[in-house]
């Protein structure tokens, strides 16, 4: 999507999922478990009651965080995802059979992710080969190695956080908060950033830009931040 | 007497040689860190994009973004780098990551590993262990050398689903530790037991040296 | 009266609507850069690694680590980032890239380009050409009508090496501007010229509306 | 390689090729023309005088510039580029049949570097699409548009060039100098990076390194850049 009017700032997450929601679309989320997660776009996507949502995210949340929000609402119909470990109601919606399951071993998930945004329709990888991953997958012999064929992934709409970004569209991302959000902000036909901190253009140094503005259609600074730890360990002295 | 799990970690350690990148898995092998002492340079990279991962917070250190791939709040050190999950995997893909130690609920005489998934439970997802078994330079499983029921973890052919194939390398149990390299060697045993309690509690056969 | 290269240019700033992102060939497309109002948002991509290109800098301020796709020393904006190639050709081959404006030797009634190699003379690479035409949303051909020799260089098909099959979607010349959509559909003629000479200037046939 | 003694850092150029070349190797250098050129790596490549070299690398450099040293010596039998341009002495060595000559599409031969270091042996793409390039190469249409196979690339020797570089091997880049380098970086089983700067560790911020110390083998600050500016352009007032 080119945003003609070049109007990427928006001040609310719930204004700037306006025109870009439709049932039955493909959204990507950032985040790793609960981290470097778009908390304010994932609650506004709640509230919009969208449905039937395929979601392509590395997790599918804890209950009552992160995606798990559009559990409890029963809006996604299928996860295309890598571990969804520590979520009893996904645990339940899949049983039941009302929510869809696709494992992707983590790295295929962000290679398919940043094959997408990166205009490759598929690529060739070792990873799953002899495992159920590799079912119905066309094989290949290179150098007398064997690999699998793996396609791109590309969403309707890529949901992402950072920690910095300016108003042209450029991010940065702190530490582990950087997980998938920089390839899925690539491969969305519509990416919405979030960020802690919205600076003006100039203020972020050209050399240091995670995600080039020209990925980013729509911009806000988020709030109420519940930067959830999921696994607080602690060194013992 | 069979290998404590202290042992266990620090017989794994012994693998890390100087100057190498590692990957630890999640559970036991994350207790390996514990043994790499300060001289010899061991890099420790976590999935979730980080390279150079240093201890636990101290309490009011922890930082929300600032985790490790079992999603522990983790510390940072001066040689450390974050990355996108898509480079960290080119990283473990692309055979970069010398070492990765991983747990197992079986390892076949072929190397075939598994340990993600068991038919009829609810499955949690392969995470990254299928990516990095596939990617790093050397695979060394970490696990108890028998299930909880008493049944041996170390097969002829796995009966679980697999993680990949021919990937182990070196395996450590409580009781032993064993290369897979045209069957299962067996490299050291554990002090006091017996050849024959090792082929007792083994369906794959062992070779001894 | 056929159009100068300066109105050429001008005519050519014309698609770069508003947010457009946007890559500049080597010659005279670069010479669009001149004709972009501050007003509307067009951001310049250099397949080198930039987004943001800013215009040359003056004396004593170029910078040799800070160059355009050409090797043109070139200054950044308050909006530029750098990148390494392979994420520019990701930027470029995934279609983020709004249009892109090159030169030609020839284009074909389907939209095909040449524009790299002439065969029997020195080939020196098609460079980020052939990623471009295949890659970005728009391309825009910015040529003479004909070549030095007269010859006409919008063909039924190409008799030189093609640089992409059916990419182009339009043609401005000195002589008018062409869309590319099942033929050649004449869009605009330059002032004083008339439908017969743009018909026995182009090999094609030409669909007048 | 793994640097058993996790000594990265060299004094000299030459002191870092040591052990590592060999006659009829594969070696990827950084730079965009004369831009992020590693100088003084491919000086001591040049005084080295290993032979029969496959060299990867955008351009071929200028006379007596960049690559165009490794030209004069005749030590290069093939190059894999995308453009060779404004060397006279390369023109020669190709039309007597001394040097052998691959073109790649810029973005395919960046994305097949890439692809290398990433442990994907081949990938699809619509560049090159019905060219010469197409030729003799898998074609697959995915979702209708038609596509080719590249394979990825791998070196024996990388040779990079960094702004900045820490004594573990964390690089940073500066300006459009970034080209190639940090793929290239990736895709050598022996990766030798040259900086302006070298610095201790801890000096470079985690957040903003560019290439990951686990890329770089040796690492050596360079001297007496000479950054020629190829194609001088000013703006007229």
């Amino acid at each position: 999507m080119n945003d003609k009017t070049f109007k990427k700032v928006y001040k609310e997450a719930k204004e700037a999922l306006e025109g870009v929601l439709f049932d039955g679309m493909v959204v990507m989320s950032g985040g790793f478990g609960l981290c470097g997660l778009p908390e304010n776009l994932i609650l506004a996507l709640r509230d919009s009651r969208v449905k039937n949502l395929t979601v392509i995210s590395n997790n599918a949340g804890t209950e009552g965080q992160g995606l798990g929000l559009l559990l409890e609402t029963k809006q996604i119909k299928k996860a295309i995802s890598s571990y969804v470990g520590e979520n009893k109601l996904f645990e339940k919606q899949y049983l039941s059979g009302e929510i869809e399951l696709e494992f992707n071993p983590q790295g295929t998930l962000a290679e398919r992710v940043r094959a997408g945004g990166a205009g490759i329709p598929a690529f060739f990888t070792a990873t799953g080969v002899g495992t159920l991953v590799s079912e119905d997958k066309t094989h290949q012999s290179f150098k007398g190695k064997e690999y699998i064929m793996e396609t791109g992934l590309t969403a309707d709409l890529s949901i992402v956080k950072a920690w910095k970004g300016d108003k042209s569209g450029n991010l940065i991302y702190r530490k582990t908060a950087r997980n998938f959000n920089p390839v899925m902000a690539t491969a969305g036909k519509v990416t919405i950033a979030e960020v802690e901190e919205l600076c003006e253009v100039g203020e972020l140094d050209p050399d240091y830009i995670h995600t080039p503005g020209i990925y980013v259609n729509r911009i806000l600074e988020g709030k109420d931040y519940s930067k959830a730890i999921e696994n607080l360990t602690l060194s013992e002295e | 007497m069979s290998w404590t799990r202290e042992k266990m970690c620090e017989r794994a350690s012994k693998e890390l040689e100087d100057g190498f990148y590692v990957n630890l898995g999640i559970g036991m092998p994350t207790l390996v860190a514990n043994y790499i002492s300060e001289k010899n340079n061991v890099t420790l990279q976590s999935e979730n994009g980080m390279l150079g991962m240093g201890p636990f917070p101290k309490k009011g250190e922890e930082d929300p973004d600032l985790i490790n791939a079992g999603k522990q709040t983790i510390t940072s050190l001066p040689d450390s780098s974050f990355f996108s999950s898509a480079d960290s995997f080119s990283m473990i893909r692309g055979g970069h990551i010398d070492l990765s130690i991983l747990g197992a609920m079986q390892v076949s005489e072929s190397g075939d590993l598994a340990n993600w998934m068991i038919p009829g439970k609810m499955v949690k997802g392969m995470g990254g262990a299928m990516d990095l078994v596939a990617g790093v330079k050397k695979v060394l499983v970490l696990m108890d050398h028998n299930a909880k029921d008493g049944s041996p973890k170390i097969v002829n052919k796995c009966s679980l689903p697999l993680t990949g194939k021919e990937v182990v390398d070196l395996i450590i149990t409580n009781l032993g530790v064993f290369e897979v390299d045209k069957g299962i060697k067996v490299l050291e045993i554990a002090p006091d037991i017996t050849k024959q309690e090792l082929i007792n509690n083994t369906e794959a056969d062992l070779v001894f040296s």
